[in-house]
Order: structure tokens, then C-alpha cells, then sequence
């Protein structure tokens, strides 16, 4: 009898969501488990990944790794997962409550800061930035805008926030958006593009307006990684999604034979640039 | 077009007494047949995996179509007259975020809360349908609109952010506890359940019997037929709206019950899920014909499709192909069988 | 007596057209008022007004010597006054019953729920009353047209009008069913109703009418009592000229190569072994009661329908039809009886509709249109066949309906076929432009195009036919030559049910 | 009988010629007042921001509806025969991967991935138009599961991973150059808005000058009397869909060509703003009416709409609110214009 182990995700098409599986995949393979990964089409589904957490629990799964889209609304189906002693690893983000038996997570709000401390430094200190950010509602989207934000506020006094608009991660979107925020605010020193497609659409629309300002970006995918390269973007984020994914899966099955875990494994965040993307300590937690 | 082949619901044919000479007519034997692909599909996911025809799964299955069978039920009855409704899906989030504000901001016993969704509902409805019968915007537009601006609205008045109802204790109750499971423990259907049969009756019981539902068919059917007849063409459009928008109120009060919370970001997509179910079970998008128990059944194959993927743990990508292919063959059996006929 | 309507200087312009001009009409109580005048005369437009459809420009109704302003059907309804409109305003998917009462349903229970036994009940009592066999739960959508017309026509009635507007009720009604609504006129008419009457059937007229009221071009010409005009004086003020009444000879057609041969052609219970043989040059009249199937025949033949059985022979060679398309390949034509479900793209222009079925020949390397070529042969098809519309970019919704069904047979004109179905071709007709399309049936018979005509109008099939076949309930019940066949016979064969049938093959 | 129509007043048509003639015919002004509401968007962002009347932004908005343009283009022609086609923006998607499995997986030359993208297209609007002309799956249904294939197809053959286009040094020409502003420095326009009106063009000749074009008008008036015409009906809804298809063929090398890769996941969503586009440029989903003109001014008005909103900074979920209310008024003002007509 295979031991299995579903991941309910927040999302699956997006690259990170895939790097996560990735880890996920080889996880599994080290400990020969098997797991599979899904996640509803948008960060706003919340009652689509309840069904999909429902489904996963009906399979008697042996652990479940979970990244809540909302902690709250996910409680009476943990409840049940804890009734029929199924370890639940928590995932991306946290879950408000103490059933998860351990959270592999990334602090956004403490990276986004970091970009915002990059922001600031690279563009002396002052001047008008804007962020386009993938969602308005989803944890991820508020916490890596408010981590920007706050420190910005709190840190900076002359740098101005000119503009915060949402493109739900798609490429071409982010892209337009982008190019109206530099429409509007001619004086713009920097951008922050708060996932991969929305970093990628601010390097396009900087690239589409010939115009030159600091962009900071988040995540990696080969484009951002390019365009780090070639200079158009100043540095990203980077979360470890890799290692998330693995790690999630490592923690099931050490609570699955009885170790004692730590509340929350803490998988880290980086911020790279043209000086150290080839450091091999970093190139393992960027995917293409 | 006329379609000649369909038949209305509103018709049933001349009837015998006796459930047993019930059962065996013509008609009802064609109801039963709409059941087939639902059954093809249970069956196969059975054999697929034992993990399927469980007690637990069976009920996750009728949790899952709740939201989708009550959005499906409001726009049978617009479909019904020819119209459409896009706006269904954030039409439920507002009235939840509704719900929310007198209930969480206001701090309103439960019962203002319930009827406040419902009202917004009925509201929102209202309005569309005084863009579509009195200013002649077509459904589409008009719903697309007000799909956009009730999705803005929600996140305004939400300030972005869910809206929990933690304060509110007996609210998780409409959709999550079991009525049906305390009087039946080996049953532990959830409310939202019983409330989707009921407004599955109420709704198909007006369609059928009522005013209402006759103006709705005939609507659909020709509309100018029924101008020309003397009948408030333009009042019986707004209330056909008005009470789809109350029906996606009571569908805002199960979503908002079933997650503890309203989500102001939810609610955009569902409408084609909605139309989608409506559609599968046999309801044409032409109007003038369409069943309540049609609609049950598409939402019911929807979300049978959909689990029994993921219980098999297909590759979410194939989940996607699946679905698109088996829709596509649910209702081209649905076509052979009425050909049939 | 005091008139119950009365119109005065009512005019009506609708874009590029002026289909009222200063109309009057006059109608009493208890008299039957016929309405006649041309194709877009403007008696559809006129009565529009009359029950609230339409909004006049100017002018003023009087009901019992009221002025009033008829602003919407309902408002009509509250005046009593009631009308059959000449193009089918049923909803397909509800029933007969809850056809005729839609917005007047009895309700039960909380006033909300409705009464379908009463509803049924008091339907039955409206047949009853038409002497109509028909069961008031059946959908609309699965009558025949004429049914669909009795429905209409049992609405009307149901309201229990002062004032009943008839639009040409009985286009699609057999001699039978003609009686019976005569009856029924008649019965309102002795209780005071009065009925406004249009058709294009001269002897209608005369039956029922008292008093006739001529239009043309929109305006009115004059009222005349019916009994002691002469039709010709009538004829004349309507088309303001004479026209002449030429009786063709019939030319012997049976020695003529055979163009069709159908055989054992079975669908359903509506098409019972039908077998029949069509020549070249030949008029063949289909002749029968509503529902005998012939309308089936044709369809079945034009590969409209699918079929059970049956062997089609076109120019002595065997043929399959499985679609129109087919059919049109072998030179086959139907010109259908439904102009508006089946005729016509009612929403496009009147060139469209005309080149519709020839499209591929107006092309300029196979993909392109030539628009000026299609412009110039609708024009000389309005030309030819007097259609009336304000140019042939006018859109097909918006002629009256005679000229819709002239468009219909220019489509087919064009297209050239040898063998061509007409399914009522003159439905609607008014009697100049009849007259023109016996005309031109007779010619394209002269030009060796073999012709089956379905009519219900029995003067008509046995003016126009060659030879005539006589149908009753899926089944041919007989074949008459154009010389021996009278009314009597036709009438005959068209009653004869199945059992007598095969007591007189048996003979 | 001759000398009555004569008497009719069949003679008001004849064309003045003289090109200021046909300016000031009645037909055209009503063509000039389908700009109204765009111009009156134009104007209100011009003087609500100084940033909007610029080049560069128009250019930008010019842009930005390239790729909607082209969908929407796509899609009136299946609106036109009564249709609809919601799996247009994931069909683009998927002809961009194929675009992309040519190009950059197999690194054959670009103009084989050109061929490709619009021939697979083609074959998808295809396979939906045999759904519909013979299978008589109603269109709703058949593109609805043409969508979820085709996007599960997308992201199965690209791996779930964008196809990037480094290795085709000329693909972003396709889009993102400027052949216009290569001669005129001047007016930057890029190639995808070329391509967007060259489409436009075409689109609009087949439309009314072609037999197709005049079939597709034909099929959505009066199906069935275009079939007992002896039109082979099925032959021609087949071809609107793959022409439809091959049409978001040349929109997926658009958007692959602007963002240099094929993006699997992207795709969902575009459909109802094409279809939006179509409706606010009055083309009705009854079917049988409908210009190519009508639908670049609506994709017009939305991009327009968007931009403006973001130019001024407005709060996301208020543009939200803004655009809803918009599109309702935009399709307003046009039904008052018409019905003055
Ligand atoms: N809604 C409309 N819009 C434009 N023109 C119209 C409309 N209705 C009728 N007409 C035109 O008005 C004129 C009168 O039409 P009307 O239908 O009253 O004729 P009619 O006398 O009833 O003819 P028929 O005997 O063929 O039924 C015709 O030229 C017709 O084309
Ligand atoms: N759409 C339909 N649905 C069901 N039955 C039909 C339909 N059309 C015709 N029928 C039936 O088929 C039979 C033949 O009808 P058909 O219309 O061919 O008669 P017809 O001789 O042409 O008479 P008419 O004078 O009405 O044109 C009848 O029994 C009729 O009731
Ligand atoms: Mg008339
Ligand atoms: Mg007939």
C-alpha cells in the first residue's frame, strides 16, 4: 500500500505553483510517496478549493498538504482531516488554527519589504513608484502590496506610491496596466511587479515605452531572469517554491512516522540580481 | 425559430390516475432518460474508484452543486424568456457581502441578514431587468454590466477584504450543519442541500403553475405574440429578473454560510458553470422551453464530473479536456434521445 | 344606427413609405365590412391602428363617437375591440388553450396559481363553438398551420369583441373549416358584433360580406354594398383599371416525356405508399383536405424531411434526396406554404432574399458577389411580378405580406428549376397579382417546366391544373383529368378514409 | 398593374453620386454617429487627464485593442449566424503554443508557425462548427467544451510552462515593430494594429461582399429558409467557424508575438470581452445583422475605457464599477440613436 499524499494548492497554472509541484514531485520520489497537486483557477475560489480539499479527503488520503486561500472558511473539513488523523501540512501560507502539524511557508510581507528596501536604495531614496500587483483579495496579493507598502511609509518618508493596480498575474494585462501607470505619472522612478506576470508585464511596458525606470519583480521564470540579465529589471524576490513543495511533503512524512516537527519551517526568500544569479545558492531556488 | 421538436413542461399530457400508470407513461419515462448520462457517469466513476460511492463523497457532491444548482435555478427562469443573466455569479457575492455588512458591520440578528441578501438579490434583478424591458439594452449587456459593476461594488463595500460572520453564531448553520443528519445520523446531508431541493420545488412549482411561470415560457416563446395579446410585457420581464436575483440572493447566503465569510473577489466565472447547467440539462438558450429538474440534473453532472476527476487524481490539465469533451457528449446524447422521441 | 368605429383622415408613414393616407372606414354594429384593395393596399397598416398596434401620425378614431386613442393592444382590448392579425402571432411552445387565454389565464388558488382544468374547459367551449377537433393541451408548435390559424381565430373570439377584425383569417383554411367560421361570423353578427373582414377570395366575400370598403395606395377609394356591386366595378376601383379575366385552354400534356416519377413514398403516418408520375409542360394540382398530406409529399420530395421508403426517378433516372440541396441539384423546387418560417429571411433585404437559392451564380470568381448583377435581377423581378417595396434594399419584414410571398416565387423563378413544387402559391394574393401568377404558371408550363401546385382553393386547382390528384390522409384517393374533374368529384376523393378506399380498389 | 409600383415611392434610393454627396446621405451620418459614444469617452478622458491625449497613449490604446480587436472580429462573424464562440480566447492561447511547438521546439521557420497558429485555428473552429452544423450541438455547449479542451490542451502540450520565442529572432516583429513608424517616425503604431485593421479589412469584405459573408447574414435571419433553398447549410456554418477560427489563429500570434511567449494559462476570460466588444457595436446575438466597423468601435470603447480609468488613477474596484455602467450607457445611446433613425 502506497502511501498518498494530495496538495491542495491555491493555484496551478502559474509558474510558481508549478515549481512548488515540482519540489513536490521530488520529494516523492525521495521517499517514495505518491502526491498529486491541484489548485482552483484563481486566488478568489475559495469555495472551489473546499471542494477540491473534500475530494482530496474522500480519497483516505494517508497526509494532506493544504495552502489555504482562506484559513477560516477551510475549518470544519481540517476538523474532519484531524478526527480521521490525517497530518495536515500547511503550505505557502499559514492556517488560523493549531490543527496543521507544521506550515512551510515564505514571510511575504517581510520579503516584500526587502524589495521595497531594494526600491528605495536603487532609486536614491525619492521619487513616485508604483506597484502592479496580481490580486487584490488573495493573501499573497495583500501581503506582499502591504509589506511594500508599509515599509515604504514607514521607512521613507520622500518616496511617493503613485498608483497600486491589480492584472490577476496575466501577462498581457499587467503589461497594459503598467504602460497606463507610465502614461500617467511621466515622472515614475520605479515599478514593483509583485509576482511573475506581473513583474513581466512592467519589463514589457517599460520595454514597449522605451522608458527607463527601476522595475523590482518577484518570483523567477525565465523572462524574469532574462530581463534581469540584460539589465531592464534591477532584481527580484525570490521565493524557494521548490523547497516549499518539498518540504511539505518531507514534513508529512516525518509526522507520518511520528517526528516531531517545528511549528513553522521557514523556507526563505532571496533577492537576486544581475550580481548573484549565477551564485549557485541561488540559481537552485530559481525555475525557469 | 420555432422549435417544434421541444416540449414544454407546462403541458404534460392528458393524466391518467394511478402512480404506477404514472411512472410508466411515455413522458415520464423521457424525464427519467435525461437521468441517463448522470447515471453513465456515476457508474463509471465506481468502477474507477472505490473511493467514489462513498457516504462522504455522495454528500460532497451535493455540497458542492448547492451554489451552483440555486445559480443554475435563477437563470432558468431568464434563459426561459430568451434572456441571459452573466451577472448571477457576482450577483450572489454582493448579496453576501450584503449579508455581511448588516449582519457583521451592523451587527442585525440573522433573520434581517437572510432577508437582506434576498432583497439585494431582488433588487439587483429588478434593475436589469428595467435596463432590458424598459431601456431595451439586451440581456447581455445589461448583465455584463451589472455583472462588472456588482463585482466593483462588492469589493468597495467590502473594503477589499472578506467579511467574516463569526459574530453571527447560528449563520454556518443555513449551509454546513445537517438538519436531515440529526433526525438521520447515517444521512448527514447539509442544509444547503435542503435548501437547493426546496428552491428546486418552489421554483419549478411557479414555473410550471404559477402566472408567472406561464408569462416566463410564453416570453420566451414569442414575445411579441404575448405584446400583442395585452399583457404587461415589460412588468412580467422585471419580475422574471427580480426573482432570478432573489434566488441568486439565497445562493450569496449559502456561499456566504458554507465559507464563515463573504469573499468579495468570488463569484466572476460561475455564471458560465450556471448557464452551463442549465444548458446540459436541456433548456435552450433560444427560450421558450426549459425544466427546473433539467437544471438539477446539468448541475448534478457538473459536479459529479468534477469530483469523480479528482478522485481519480487526473492530471488537473486532463481534468480540463475531460470535462470539456464529456459536456460536449452529455448533451449530444441528450439530443439523440429527443430525436428519438 | 350609430356606427361603432369610425376613421377619419388616418394617416401612417413608415420610413420610405406612406401606407396610410388620409384612410376613412366606417363600421356598424352587426354588419360584416369587408376590406379590400391590393398587395400594401394598407388594410393591415389601417387595422394595426384600429387595435392598438401601430400609433397613427394624424387623423382620429372614434369608438360609439368617442375620440380615442388606441395607444396599445390592451387599450384596444378595453374598447372591445378584438383582431385575427394576418401573420401568426402564437407562441409555438405553449398549448392551444394557453394560447388563446395568455394574460386573461383563470387563476385558482391565491390568485397566483393557475387553473389548467378551467383554462382547458373553457377552450374546449370556444372549439366546440368552431366545431373544431382540436385538443386544447396540444402545443402550438406541432399544429399545422392551419390549426395554428383556428387558434388564432378562436382567440379573437374569445374576448368576446364589439369589434372583430379578421385579416385575412381563412388563407389557410379549407372550404369546411371556411363554413364553419362563416357560421360562427354570422352568429356575431346577429348579436351586434361588428366584423371588419379583409381576404382576397373574391367569393368570400360575397357570401359574407354587406358592405366593402376599397382602398389603394393607402388611401380610400370608396364604400360600396356588397349584394349589388358588381366584382368587376369592385375589381376595378381596387387596381384602378380593368382586368381582363383570360380563361386558358388546357393544353393536352399527356404524351410529354415524364420529368418525376415518385414511388412507394412512405413517411410516417403522414405519408401512406404515395405514388405519382409528373410530365413536362404539365400543371398536376394536388388537391385535398387540411392535413392530407400534401404539403408532406413535397417536402419529402424536396428532401426536407427524411423519408421512410419510397424511390424518386427524376428525368427516368433514379435519384437519392437526402437534403434540399439535393433536391435543388436535380432541378426540383418548393416554393413552402410558411413563407415566414420557411420562405424567407424575413430580416435581410428583398434582393437577398430573391438571389437567395442562386447565389453562386452572381459571383465573380466563385467567391465575390456582383452586386450590381444582383441589384438589377431583383429589380426586374419587382418589375415583373409588381412586387411593392421602396427599393430592393427594403427589408423583407417590412412588405405586407402578398409581396413577401411574391418574393418567395422569385426566388424560385430564378433559380430555373424544371420541376417546381407550389404549396399555395397565391396565399395572400390579392386578385391582380393572382391573376399574374396564373399567368405565369401557365407560361413556365408553356416553357416546358413541369409543375405540381398544391391549393386548398378548389376553383383554383381546377382553373390552373393539367390533371389533378386528390389526397386524404397520407394516402392518393384518386387521379382526375383537368376535363372531367368538378368540385363534386375532388370533394369526393378527398373524404374517401382508408376503409372505403380499399373497398373501391377491391371493386 | 405595372404602373402602381411606379406610382410607389421606389425611387427615393437612387444613389447621389459625388463623394460629398454620400457623406451627407443619411445612411452615412448614422455610421459617423456610431463613433458618438466613443468620441464622448474620448473627450471626457482628454479633460479628465492631460496624459490621455498623447501620442504614446494612443498608440498605447491602439495596442491594447489589437488582440481584442482581432477576437472580437472573430467572433461577430459566429454572432452574425445566431452563433456564439466562447472558446475564442483559449483557442488563441492554444494556437500560440502550437505557434510555439513549431517555432520553438522544433525550431522550423517562422513562417511555418505562422501557418501553424492560423491553421490550427482553423481546425478547431472546425471541430466546433461539425459539433454544431452536424452533431446539432447547440453552440453555447460545443465552444463551451471546445473551451475547457483547449485549454487543457494548451497546457498539456506546453508542459504548463510559457513557450518562450527567443530562438525566432523575428517573431516579435509580428507585433511589437513598427512598419508605419519605420517611415514615419512620427506615428509609432506597431504592427499588431496594422495587422488589427488589415484583419478588419478583409473581415469586412467577406462579410458583405462574399457569398460566404452573405450566408453567414442569411443563416442567422432564417436558417431553415436557407435550407430550403437548397443551400447546403452545414457546409457554410462550418466554414464561418473555421474562418472564425483561423481569425483567433492570427490573434494568438499576435498576443504571442507582444509578450514573445506563449503563455498556456492565459486565454480564459477574453472571450466575453470579444463578445462584449461585438454586442456594444450593435450587432445582435439573435443573429442576422451585424458590421465589422460596429465591432472595432466597441473593442474601441473598451479599451479606451480601460485605459482612461487607469490613467486617472481610479481605484480598481471603482474602474470596475465605472466600466459596468459604461458599456450599459455606450449600448444605450446607440439603441436611442438607431430608434430615431
Ligand atoms: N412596419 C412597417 N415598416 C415599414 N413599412 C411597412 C410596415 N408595415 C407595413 N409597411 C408598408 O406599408 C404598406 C401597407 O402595408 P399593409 O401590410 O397594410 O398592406 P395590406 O393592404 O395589408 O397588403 P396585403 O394584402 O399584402 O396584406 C406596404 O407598402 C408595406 O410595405
Ligand atoms: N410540424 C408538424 N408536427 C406534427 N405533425 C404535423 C406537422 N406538420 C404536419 N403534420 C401532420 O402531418 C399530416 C399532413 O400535413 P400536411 O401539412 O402535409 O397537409 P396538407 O395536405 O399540406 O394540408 P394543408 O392544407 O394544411 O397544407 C397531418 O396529419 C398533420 O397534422
Ligand atoms: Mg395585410
Ligand atoms: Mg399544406
Amino acid at each position: 500500500q502506497e502511501t498518498y499524499i494530495p496538495l491542495v494548492s491555491k493555484g496551478f497554472q502559474h509558474q510558481f505553483w508549478q515549481a512548488v509541484k515540482q519540489g513536490a514531485d521530488q520529494a516523492a520520489k525521495d521517499y517514495k510517496v505518491r502526491v498529486t497537486f491541484e489548485g482552483p483557477e484563481t486566488e478568489a475560489m475559495v469555495d472551489k478549493q473546499i471542494d477540491m480539499l473534500s475530494a482530496a479527503l474522500a480519497k483516505k488520503p494517508a497526509a494532506l498538504g493544504f495552502a489555504a486561500l482562506d484559513s477560516k472558511a477551510a475549518i470544519p473539513l481540517l476538523k474532519k482531516a484531524q478526527a480521521a488523523k490525517i497530518p495536515v501540512v500547511a503550505f505557502d501560507s499559514g492556517v488560523d488554527s493549531d490543527i496543521p502539524v507544521t506550515t512551510a511557508t515564505t514571510d511575504n510581507k517581510a520579503a516584500a519589504a526587502l524589495a521595497a528596501d531594494k526600491m528605495a536604495e536603487l532609486i536614491g531614496k525619492s521619487g513616485e513608484v508604483a506597484l502592479v500587483v496580481h490580486d487584490q483579495t488573495s493573501r499573497t496579493g495583500i501581503d506582499r502590496r502591504d509589506g511594500f507598502l508599509d515599509r515604504m511609509k514607514s521607512t521613507y518618508p520622500n518616496i511617493k506610491i503613485v498608483s497600486v493596480q491589480y492584472g490577476g498575474g496575466d501577462q498581457l494585462k499587467s503589461t497594459e496596466i503598467a504602460k497606463s501607470i507610465l502614461q500617467a505619472s511621466p515622472n515614475l522612478k520605479g515599478m514593483f511587479g509583485a509576482n511573475e506576470g506581473s513583474a513581466i508585464g512592467v519589463v514589457n511596458a517599460a520595454k514597449e515605452t522605451k522608458r527607463k525606470i527601476v522595475i523590482v519583480g518577484y518570483d523567477s521564470g525565465k523572462q524574469q531572469k532574462d530581463a534581469i540579465k540584460d539589465g531592464t529589471m534591477a532584481g527580484a524576490i525570490t521565493q524557494n517554491p521548490v523547497g516549499i513543495g518539498y518540504k511539505t511533503v518531507e514534513a508529512a512524512v516525518k509526522a507520518l512516522k511520528g517526528e516531531t516537527l517545528p511549528k513553522v519551517i521557514d523556507t526563505g526568500f532571496y533577492w537576486y540580481d544581475k550580481s548573484n544569479i549565477a551564485d549557485p545558492k541561488i540559481a537552485a531556488v530559481l525555475y525557469d | 425559430m420555432a422549435d417544434h421538436t421541444a416540449a414544454t413542461p407546462s403541458t404534460t399530457t392528458a393524466s391518467p390516475t394511478g402512480i404506477a400508470a404514472r411512472l410508466f407513461r411515455p413522458a415520464t419515462r423521457q424525464k427519467l432518460l435525461a437521468f441517463a448520462s448522470l447515471l453513465v457517469l456515476m457508474i463509471f466513476f465506481s468502477f474507477a474508484s472505490s473511493n467514489f460511492m462513498q457516504t462522504d463523497n455522495m454528500v460532497a457532491i451535493l455540497q458542492a452543486t448547492a451554489v451552483n444548482g440555486v445559480l443554475a435555478i435563477a437563470c432558468t427562469f431568464v434563459i426561459v424568456t430568451g434572456g441571459i443573466d452573466l451577472s448571477v455569479g457576482t450577483m450572489m457575492t454582493f448579496c453576501a457581502v450584503m449579508a455581511g455588512v448588516v449582519l457583521t458591520y451592523w451587527g442585525l440578528p440573522l433573520p434581517l441578514g437572510i432577508v437582506a441578501s434576498i432583497f439585494f438579490g431582488a433588487l439587483c434583478g429588478f434593475t436589469s431587468g428595467v435596463l432590458i424591458a424598459k431601456l431595451k439594452v439586451p440581456p447581455f449587456i445589461a448583465t455584463l454590466g451589472m455583472m462588472m459593476l456588482l463585482k466593483g461594488l462588492s469589493l468597495v463595500i467590502s473594503g477589499t477584504k472578506p467579511i467574516y460572520f463569526n459574530d453571527t453564531p447560528g449563520f454556518t448553520y443555513i449551509s454546513q450543519e445537517s438538519l436531515i443528519g440529526e433526525l438521520i445520523p447515517a444521512l448527514p446531508i447539509p442544509n444547503a442541500v435542503l435548501i437547493l431541493f426546496n428552491v428546486a420545488i418552489v421554483a419549478s412549482i411557479v414555473l410550471n403553475k404559477s402566472v408567472l411561470g406561464r408569462y416566463t415560457f410564453a416570453l420566451g416563446s414569442n414575445e411579441e405574440a404575448v405584446r400583442l395579446s395585452g399583457v404587461n410585457v415589460d412588468f412580467w420581464k422585471i419580475v422574471v429578473y427580480s426573482v432570478s436575483g432573489a434566488i441568486c440572493g439565497i445562493a450569496g447566503l449559502l456561499i456566504a454560510s458554507r465559507l464563515n465569510s463573504a469573499q468579495p473577489a468570488l463569484g466572476q466565472g460561475y455564471e458560465l458553470d450556471a448557464i452551463a447547467a442549465v444548458v446540459i440539462g436541456g433548456t435552450s438558450l433560444s427560450g421558450g422551453t426549459g425544466t427546473i429538474i433539467g437544471t438539477i440534473i446539468g448541475a448534478f453532472i457538473m459536479s459529479v464530473l468534477t469530483n469523480g476527476l479528482r478522485i481519480m487524481s487526473v492530471a488537473q490539465e486532463w481534468q480540463t479536456v475531460v470535462t470539456g469533451v464529456i459536456i460536449i457528449l452529455a448533451v449530444y446524447m441528450d439530443i439523440l434521445r429527443r430525436r428519438k422521441q | 344606427m350609430n356606427p361603432i368605429v369610425v376613421i377619419r383622415n388616418l394617416s401612417k408613414s413608415f420610413p420610405g413609405v406612406r401606407a396610410l393616407d388620409r384612410a376613412q372606414f366606417e363600421l356598424l354594429p352587426g354588419e360584416v365590412h369587408a376590406l379590400m384593395g391590393e398587395n400594401g393596399a394598407g388594410k393591415s397598416t389601417l387595422m394595426k391602428v384600429l387595435a392598438g398596434v401601430y400609433r397613427k401620425d394624424e387623423g382620429e378614431i372614434l369608438v360609439d363617437g368617442q375620440a380615442v386613442d388606441v395607444e396599445s393592444p390592451r387599450a384596444a382590448q378595453a374598447l372591445g375591440i378584438g383582431i385575427v392579425h394576418q401573420e401568426l402571432n402564437l407562441m409555438n411552445h405553449l398549448s392551444a388553450a394557453q394560447n388563446i387565454f395568455i394574460g386573461r389565464e383563470p387563476r385558482g388558488r391565491f390568485g397566483m396559481f393557475l387553473d389548467e382544468p378551467a383554462l382547458n374547459a373553457k377552450a374546449e367551449t370556444i372549439f366546440q363553438r368552431l366545431r373544431l377537433q382540436l385538443d386544447p393541451r396540444t402545443l402550438v408548435g406541432d399544429l399545422t398551420v392551419a390549426k395554428q390559424q383556428m387558434v388564432e381565430i378562436a382567440k379573437a373570439l374569445s374576448f368576446d369583441s364589439r369589434v372583430l377584425i379578421m385579416d385575412e383569417p381563412t388563407a389557410a383554411l379549407n372550404n369546411a373549416e371556411i363554413e364553419e367560421l362563416f357560421r360562427v361570423v354570422r352568429q356575431l353578427r346577429g348579436e351586434g358584433v361588428g366584423v371588419v373582414y379583409i381576404s382576397h377570395k373574391m367569393d368570400e366575400l360575397r357570401q359574407i360580406a354587406d358592405r366593402v370598403t376599397i382602398m389603394r395606395d393607402g388611401q380610400y377609394i370608396a364604400t360600396v354594398p356588397m349584394a349589388t356591386t358588381p366584382m368587376a366595378s369592385i375589381i376595378s376601383m381596387m387596381v384602378g383599371r380593368e382586368l381582363s379575366q383570360e380563361v386558358p385552354d388546357i393544353p393536352d400534356t399527356s404524351g410529354n416525356p415524364i420529368v418525376l416519377t415518385v414511388r412507394g413514398l412512405k413517411r410516417g403516418v403522414a405519408i401512406k405508399d404515395v405514388a405519382f408520375t409528373l410530365r413536362k409542360g404539365e400543371i398536376l394540382g394536388f388537391a385535398g383536405l387540411m392535413g392530407a398530406g400534401r404539403t408532406e409529399v413535397a417536402r419529402a420530395v424536396f428532401g426536407a424531411d427524411a423519408i421512410d421508403a419510397g424511390e424518386i426517378e427524376v428525368h427516368g433516372k433514379r435519384v437519392t434526396i437526402r437534403s434540399p440541396q439535393d433536391a435543388v441539384g436535380h432541378g426540383i423546387g418548393y416554393l413552402s406554404e410558411d413563407r415566414k418560417h420557411f420562405g424567407l429571411a424575413t430580416g435581410l433585404d428583398v434582393e437577398t432574399n430573391v438571389v437567395l437559392s442562386s447565389l453562386q451564380r452572381f459571383t465573380n470568381a466563385g467567391m465575390f458577389l456582383d452586386q450590381a448583377a444582383i441589384e438589377k435581377t431583383a429589380k426586374d423581378y419587382v418589375r415583373q411580378l409588381s412586387i411593392k417595396t421602396p427599393s430592393v434594399q427594403q427589408l423583407v419584414r417590412l412588405l405586407s405580406g402578398g409581396n413577401q410571398q411574391k418574393i418567395v416565387i422569385a426566388k424560385w423563378l430564378l433559380r430555373d428549376c424544371d420541376i417546381l413544387f407550389f404549396d399555395e402559391p397565391t396565399r395572400g394574393i390579392d386578385v391582380g397579382a393572382k391573376s399574374e401568377i396564373y399567368k405565369l404558371l401557365h407560361a413556365l408550363a408553356a416553357q416546358g417546366k413541369a409543375i405540381v401546385m398544391i391549393s386548398s382553393e378548389l376553383p383554383e386547382v381546377l382553373r390552373m391544373s393539367h390533371r389533378i390528384l386528390v389526397m386524404c390522409e397520407g394516402r392518393v384517393t384518386g387521379e382526375l383529368k383537368a376535363s372531367e374533374a368538378t368540385q363534386e368529384k375532388i370533394m369526393h376523393l378527398a373524404t374517401l378514409r382508408e376503409s372505403a378506399t380499399l373497398a373501391a380498389l377491391a371493386a
